[in-house]
């Protein structure tokens, strides 16, 4: 080890080699091929790709075809009601187990919130579609008010589960940002004769921000990606719908264009969310 | 002690509703699970406990839930093993591109499971790459590493530098401070973040259903099969009422080593 | 009217360890004494703690009042209850004879500087400092000219933009000041503000801190345990132990006539002639402090005066610091006391010779002072 | 062009080897039961025991994700519907069968035998394992009179608006343009998977119709049996599994074959050409055509039995049975258009004519779909 | 030969911010001047920072040897580099006559106590004072004997198996020295060691410091940034400034002769006399220093004796210090001094009573000190 040691440019290749080999080679490699599929042609029969054989029809299609439009915009825009959805039912139960609480509270809270989100996703999808469904509970709770259930076709059901599912990943990382919060700051802005709201729009709200942004990363991008949830509890199509039916059914090539679309945005959000600091609390 | 009584009245509902809301569908799914009816209606209809021995006693089930654990396991492996190599050189070293990594690592997990999934099976399928569980382990390790590596880059953040330091002056070379220690403050990060990068392996769906190979279904796999088959419903809600009562274990055995640090998604 | 007005403050924290309670240092008065030598066992975590036991205190208006005492004796609880941040168990606060024991921080017309400054991290040192003035809805156009009339004053003019991130220690502490002083409080309240900064940075800032209060003449309570911060700084102050005030009076008062053993120590160093030395020596029994600086060396031949208490004994240690020279002297009546001689004329060399010389110390009797076991 | 589409080898075994332990299937969900739903439905097992080759299956979720898992070359075989066939047999995925290899071969109904769906050049590339029309189900509670054609589904305004149940796949197309043959001669529509673009646009604006008036879509069969007992849907397309599901729990659903004839199925046991098992594979497929399991399977599914030993074991299973299915009945099967694969060329040797290819579909059912 | 040998010691911090260096404290010696008044621009980030500019140093065996200056001043950076943790960018390390400049820290004989102490948070005391003994395979009986040794010789005996977690500020301290004491290195680092602990405990530690090195006979070298704790502990001391030496010698030396402006400033108070004022009171141009403590007071019109250089002024301020008391007179032939008298007999009242006083001041002429503008 003693050779080793003035050798920090060697011991640094040593550590990183694995990582990004790992993530830079299989992973970026594995995108890198996808976004080639994009730009290649396929047999009209048999589905299949061949390699090499450059055209563009892929991203002519998604221009020229409306719906693929329709559908990123709805896709996006659903992203941003779960986001906003998640945020707001999210800072409340945050605020409250990082400030006022007690310390055991707090721990009961952090495991309530953190269970739902280690329990199998489908089965949670799946208890939201008995619960939507007719002669499901929701419905039988509404009778009595002479409403109808939705049904299992309504958009607002995908709002609703998903905003469900991803609850946790914006609790989580508002909570972590608020506790970080010193307890002097609030004083110090109280004492400096700031009341509640004042602290709270100009101290907290700041503050808390960059964890807001970090959990928005996960309701944003999983929203945007998912496909069994749309599927299982509506039916209506997402992003991830149309780029699932393509990749078997269809055209793979216009799958891998299609893709680009979230691969851009949640890119773009990533910069710009790393900009905001958010990385530091996810 | 900013607050006014009525705001922290305010919230403890809020909180209060937010628990409710995240708990309802978990309640439901648990009645369902002792329901007699095949079809699911409400309200139950009855009380059966035997969808619970038709469960244990259905081996796809079994061989779903073993080829999930095997490849957590192995895709946590993995993880672990890059995630604090990746994480140690971000934070101990100074080089260009250092900024760069940490957006690297966050990519698989950020870009849509559809994505990465698509992604993969293209380029095992270019390369003639055999689908099975090895193929399952590569799609989950991929954003597995973020977890274990913000985990690992938390702790080594607020871990000092003097101890490692200090066992350096003491005699040690810089394998036995790694693994005394380095390794030992790691060590409930480490714990925290195999945990979880493990639950999220063990319930990935949508990469999994892309890299999968025959005979290597796992459990959220059977899930979304059977979800399909009608006459597979209760077993479904018997499996998933039991995968979430065992998510308790994970979280509790986090909260336990972590203490409140698990509380941060550390992803 | 007096600016403050405690009377009979009383808090205790309730059973669960508390959020401030850094594990292992929350028992009272564990920090001093208990650094060698102490038992390994530790208190029980889950009985009430008494971090105030009772204060009565009157501030006067325009003072430099400190509050001193070793870790744990309730001066920051104290504080914290005059700035409304804690409320008290018991008694109540009165400011300018208004009674604020149940008032909102915001709602009292005082202002703090936070030991670790608490500025808020994302605004500039000119949002930090008119923070204040804009929550009161002070118009713009005089919110500017206050802000930038307290950063003159802590002499930060040109530093608006920049972000609290980008500051020394020192120049936090002067934004932190600035902007406790731009609200014109009539009483500032003060907790370490100069404990995390560097010996050399600290004096300086002493003098300037002085120099401010004297300038604006606001009324300072100052907490601090550093004895010789307090003696330079203050016009009275309070030394706090055990959550109860030991003595209060002006630096000469507490420094030249400690009420309590505990004061005699913890306020300069503190020679002790107890038992039969203190029979010996000064002829009653009792337990006697003399402070090192008012004994003089001699010949052992020499005669002392009438009025001096004397001592012979052996020069064991020299120990040189610069303006000062310190001796220990091994009395041979039995125990020990340190000489603090200035180097006026004598060097250096001179100084360290007398290792194991036989001398004389005498001191004036006037400067035996009983102590209590307090 | 057909693109790739390599000449297939001829060379078949001539002989079935020692069996291998294992058996990589892709199946139709319920294709291959071990009893687990109900212990009087295992056809698994059995051969599992006889032969000492471990079954492990995956389902597809439609004919293309079929294809696609048949093409990662990770599976020996499995039972594909007419419209992956069509796609497997021209990329040269499968390989010919031997049929004389098969001893239950020869009993199996002379109709699926050699069919363009199961055969190329006259070689055989695989085995049935049985057939199906897709029904028109209805609620027989609000639907009171049985219905003889498919108009409840396709007329406008119709009175069950908002409880049409629609299969949500774009081979429904298909079914369109079935419903167009009869309704709008002029189009001249002569097989309803391949379409010109008049055609196809007549099918198009009649599924728009048909959207606009509430139609639900059903992408997994749960959906669609799960939203008849809560009485959310009341007529549709289905398959006969589905009502046999709901009439075991008491549901007042029954079934019909309308009268213009209907898309359907007939699903054939296909071996990939690099199968890593293909002794056990040509052992499965013979199993699939005994009487015992083709009987259960085909009871199980509510399709046809493949050969009158079938029929016969299924009756004892449902009496009944290979009535209900048409077993023997060609006429029937007459009317039925076996799923196939919409292709440019028409699936025809006439290179004047080009038809909308799946991809068109495919963006056809999105838009109809998605917007 | 010489325990230790620095030989045109350089270090520079490459461009990039570096890890050890809090935004905006990264320029040279920026801690205690640039606290107030200095420019708002800030140095370029991407400079190279030059944290060591070349310093030649050599210490005896057995020495107390300190390393005293400003924050920023190269102290740690260049103990960093003897312990092994810096590579220099110039120059050569030799111990013991063996050249080390390219060694790893382990295989140094040296061992370095740390400012924040450094224990292993998840071994016991016991474990962690052995480590050392075990990573370099010394066998299970004598190393039990020496940690037992060693934790004797700090005076914890019986805390073998606390956690760090459970000792006070003054324990850790005490566990950190036992754990480098017990590998009987020939040569102790130690990183302003006292600099967490309160000014109480840190007195305290001092003297048992200093008793330890004595008994043991290691060469300690010893950062600080506290002038009266360089002055004094060590047998000699060097005073860095912005990455140099500015003078080397015994506290009395340093104190008494300083050599530059800069070290006049840092070590002690420094009475500067310049210009008109040190032509008008000691008869020649140039700048001079005298200690505060050197300074008689006396009545005005008193005649200096003929080796004595004399001043008239009065007194504007006077700080009551305890021990001290501090008088800053402004002279009549301008400027201002400092006197500092111990209150030997004056009791404070008398000495506050004297502000607005005017007086003589009075000292000899040898101490007068002439320094240069280093
Ligand atoms: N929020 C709290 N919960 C529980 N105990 C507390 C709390 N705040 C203070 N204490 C305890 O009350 C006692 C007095 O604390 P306080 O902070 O007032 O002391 P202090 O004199 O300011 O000491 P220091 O010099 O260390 O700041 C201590 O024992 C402390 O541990
Ligand atoms: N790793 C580093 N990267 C960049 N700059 C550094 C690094 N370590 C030290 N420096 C800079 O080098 C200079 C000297 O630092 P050093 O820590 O040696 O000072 P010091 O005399 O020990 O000060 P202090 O009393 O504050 O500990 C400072 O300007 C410091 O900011
Ligand atoms: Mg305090
Ligand atoms: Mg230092």
């Amino acid at each position: 080890m003693t050779w080793l040691h003035p050798r920090r440019g060697l011991q640094l290749r040593l550590l990183l080699a694995g990582p990004i080999g790992w993530l830079g080679v299989v992973y970026l490699g594995a995108l890198l091929i996808l976004l080639l599929n994009a730009f290649w042609t396929k047999d009209s029969f048999t589905g299949r790709v061949e390699p090499f054989s450059w055209t563009l029809d892929a991203f002519d299609s998604l221009i020229t075809v409306e719906v693929y439009r329709t559908i990123a915009i709805r896709t996006v825009v659903m992203a941003i009601l779960v986001t906003a959805t998640d945020a707001l039912i999210a800072f409340p139960i945050a605020y409250y187990m990082a400030r006022i609480a007690s310390a055991r509270t707090r721990g009961l809270l952090v495991i309530a919130v953190l269970m739902p989100l280690w329990a199998a996703y489908l089965a949670k999808v799946y208890a939201w579609r008995t619960i939507i469904q007719g002669k499901g509970p929701l419905e039988w709770v509404l009778a009595p008010f002479g409403i109808a259930g939705p049904g299992l076709d309504e958009i607002a059901n995908t709002w609703l589960v998903l905003s469900y599912l991803w609850l946790p990943y914006m609790i989580l990382p508002i909570y972590a940002s608020l506790e970080r919060i010193p307890g002097s700051l609030l004083e110090a802005s109280s004492d400096l004769g700031a009341r509640a709201g004042s602290t709270f729009r100009r101290v907290i709200l700041p503050l808390a921000f960059p964890g807001v942004v970090a959990g928005s990363i996960f309701t944003f991008s999983l929203t945007l990606g998912d496909y069994i949830t749309p599927d299982l509890v509506s039916d209506t199509k997402f992003i991830g719908n149309v780029i699932y039916d393509n990749s078997s059914l269809g055209s793979l090539p216009l799958a891998a264009a299609y893709s680009l679309l979230p691969v851009a945005i949640m890119i773009v959000y990533l910069l710009v969310a790393r900009r905001l600091g958010a990385f530091e609390s996810l | 002690m900013v607050e006014s009584r009525a705001v922290r009245i305010a919230l403890r509902i809020a909180t209060a509703l937010a628990v409710s809301f995240l708990y309802m569908p978990l309640v439901i799914l648990a009645i369902y699970a002792f329901n007699p009816s095949r079809l699911l209606v409400w309200p139950p209809t009855g009380f059966t406990l035997g969808w619970f021995g038709e469960a244990a006693a259905n081996p796809a089930v079994i061989r779903a839930v073993i080829n999930s654990l095997l490849a957590g396991a192995l895709a946590t492996s993995i993880a672990l093993v890059l995630g604090t190599l990746a994480a140690y050189a971000v934070q101990r070293y100074r080089f260009f591109g250092r900024e760069s990594i940490s957006f690297l690592l966050v990519l698989p997990i950020a870009l849509p499971g559809v994505v990465t999934g698509i992604a993969l099976r293209t380029t095992f399928t270019t390369f003639g790459v055999d689908f099975g569980l090895m193929t399952i382990v590569i799609g989950h390790a991929t954003f597995c590493v973020v977890i274990v590596y913000n985990n690992v880059i938390a702790r080594l953040r607020r871990l000092p530098r003097s101890p490692e330091e200090a066992s350096a002056d003491l005699g040690a070379d810089a394998a036995t401070t790694f693994r005394r220690i380095t390794l030992p403050g790691m060590r409930t990060a480490l714990l925290s973040g195999g945990l979880l990068a493990f639950a999220l392996s063990f319930d990935e769906v949508i990469v999994t259903i892309f890299t999968a190979g025959p005979g290597t279904q796992t459990i959220p796999m059977w899930i979304y099969q059977a979800i399909g088959r009608p006459t597979e419903l209760p077993v479904v809600n018997v499996v998933a009422l039991v995968l979430v009562l065992l998510s308790v274990i994970p979280v509790w055995l986090a909260q336990r080593i972590a203490g409140g640090e698990a509380a941060s998604l550390s992803r | 009217m007096p600016a403050i007005r405690l009377e009979g403050l009383v808090k205790h924290f309730g059973g669960e360890p508390g959020r401030r309670a850094p594990a292992g240092g929350g028992t009272a008065g564990g920090g001093v004494g208990g650094a060698a030598g102490g038992s390994p066992g530790g208190s029980a975590q889950n009985e009430a703690i008494v971090a105030v036991a009772g204060i009565d205190l009157e501030i006067v208006d325009g003072e430099f009042f400190s509050m001193l005492g070793p870790s744990g004796s309730g001066k920051t609880t104290t504080l914290r209850m005059i700035a409304g941040f804690e409320r008290p168990t018991a008694g109540r606060i009165v400011l300018h004879g208004r009674d604020v024991t149940d008032l909102p921080p915001f709602e009292r017309d005082v202002n703090t500087v936070f030991q670790d400054y608490a500025l808020f991290p994302h605004m500039s040192v000119g949002e930090n400092v008119a923070y204040g003035l804009m929550v009161r809805k002070v118009p713009r156009p005089e919110r500017e000219v206050r802000v930038a009339d307290a950063l003159r004053m802590v002499r930060l003019e040109g530093y608006e933009r920049r972000r609290p991130g980008q500051l020394s220690g020192g120049q936090r502490q002067r934004v932190a000041l600035a902007r406790a002083l731009v609200n014109r409080p009539r009483v500032l309240l003060l907790d370490e503000p100069l404990g995390a900064l560097d010996l050399k940075l600290r004096e300086e800032m002493q003098i300037e801190l002085k120099a401010i209060q004297q300038a604006v003449g606001i009324t300072f309570i100052y907490v601090t345990h550093d004895q010789e911060e307090a003696l330079t700084m203050s016009d009275r102050l309070a030394v706090f132990n055990r959550g109860r005030i030991e003595q209060l009076g002006t630096p000469a008062d507490v420094y030249e006539r400690p009420a309590t053993r505990f004061v005699a120590g913890f306020v300069g160093t503190s020679n002790l002639l107890t038992g039969d030395s203190a029979r010996a020596i000064i002829g009653s029994a009792g337990t006697f402090t003399v402070r090192p600086e008012k004994i003089h060396l001699v010949d052992p031949a020499a005669t002392p005066g009438p009025d001096e208490a004397s001592a012979t004994g052996t020069i064991r240690e020299v120990v040189y610091l610069g303006p000062d020279t310190r001796y220990i002297v091994a009395l041979d009546a039995g125990g020990e006391l340190v000489v603090t001689q200035q180097n006026l004329a004598t060097s250096s060399m001179e100084a360290l010779a007398a290792k194991g010389r036989v001398v004389r110390l005498t001191w004036k009797r006037q400067h035996n002072l009983p102590v209590g076991d307090g | 062009g057909t693109g790739a589409s390599p000449k297939p080898s001829l060379d078949m075994p001539s002989s079935i080897g020692e069996a291998e332990d294992e058996l990589n299937l892709i199946i139709w969900a319920g294709y291959a039961e071990r009893g687990e739903v109900d212990p009087a439905y295992d056809w698994v097992t059995p051969f599992e025991t006889e032969t000492g080759c471990k079954v492990n299956t995956t389902d597809m979720g439609s004919s293309a994700e079929g294809v696609q898992l048949m093409e990662s070359g990770q599976y020996d075989g499995g039972s594909f519907s007419g419209n992956a066939t069509d796609r497997l047999m021209a990329s040269g995925t499968v390989a010919p069968v031997n049929v004389s290899l098969l001893s239950n071969y020869a009993n199996v109904f002379e109709g699926l035998k050699n069919k363009a769906h199961n055969s190329k050049d006259g070689v055989a590339y695989g085995v049935p394992h049985g057939r199906g029309p897709n029904l028109l189900a209805y609620n027989t509670e609000v639907v009171t009179e049985a219905p003889t054609s498919w108009d409840p589904i396709w007329e406008g305004g119709s009175e069950y608006a908002g409880k049409i149940s629609i299969y949500g796949y774009s081979d429904f197309i298909a079914d369109a343009a079935i419903h167009l043959m009869e309704t709008t001669p002029d189009l001249k529509i002569t097989n309803p998977y391949q379409l010109n673009q008049a055609q196809f646009d007549a099918a198009v604006a009649l599924l728009e119709a048909q959207r606009d008036n509430g139609a639900v879509y059903w992408a997994s069969y749960s959906d669609q049996v799960s939203g008849f007992a809560a009485g959310d849907l009341v007529i549709g397309t289905t398959w006969q599994f589905q009502v046999n599901l709901l009439q075991a729990e008491g549901e007042p659903v029954e079934a019909v074959l309308p009268d213009e004839g209907s898309t359907g199925w007939s699903d054939t046991w296909m071996i990939h050409k690099d199968a890593a098992h293909p002794n056990c594979m040509y052992l499965w497929m013979n199993h699939m055509m005994s009487a015992e399991a083709n009987g259960q399977a085909t009871v199980w599914f509510g399709e046809a039995p493949t050969s009158p030993q079938a029929c016969t074991y299924a009756e004892t299973l449902s009496p009944g049975h290979c009535d209900l299915t048409h077993a023997t009945d060609e006429a029937y099967y007459s009317k039925i258009w076996y799923w196939a694969t919409p292709r440019a060329d028409c699936a025809d040797t006439d290179a004047a004519t080009t038809c909308k290819d799946q991809a068109a579909w495919t963006e056809a059912w999105t838009s109809l779909t998605g917007s």
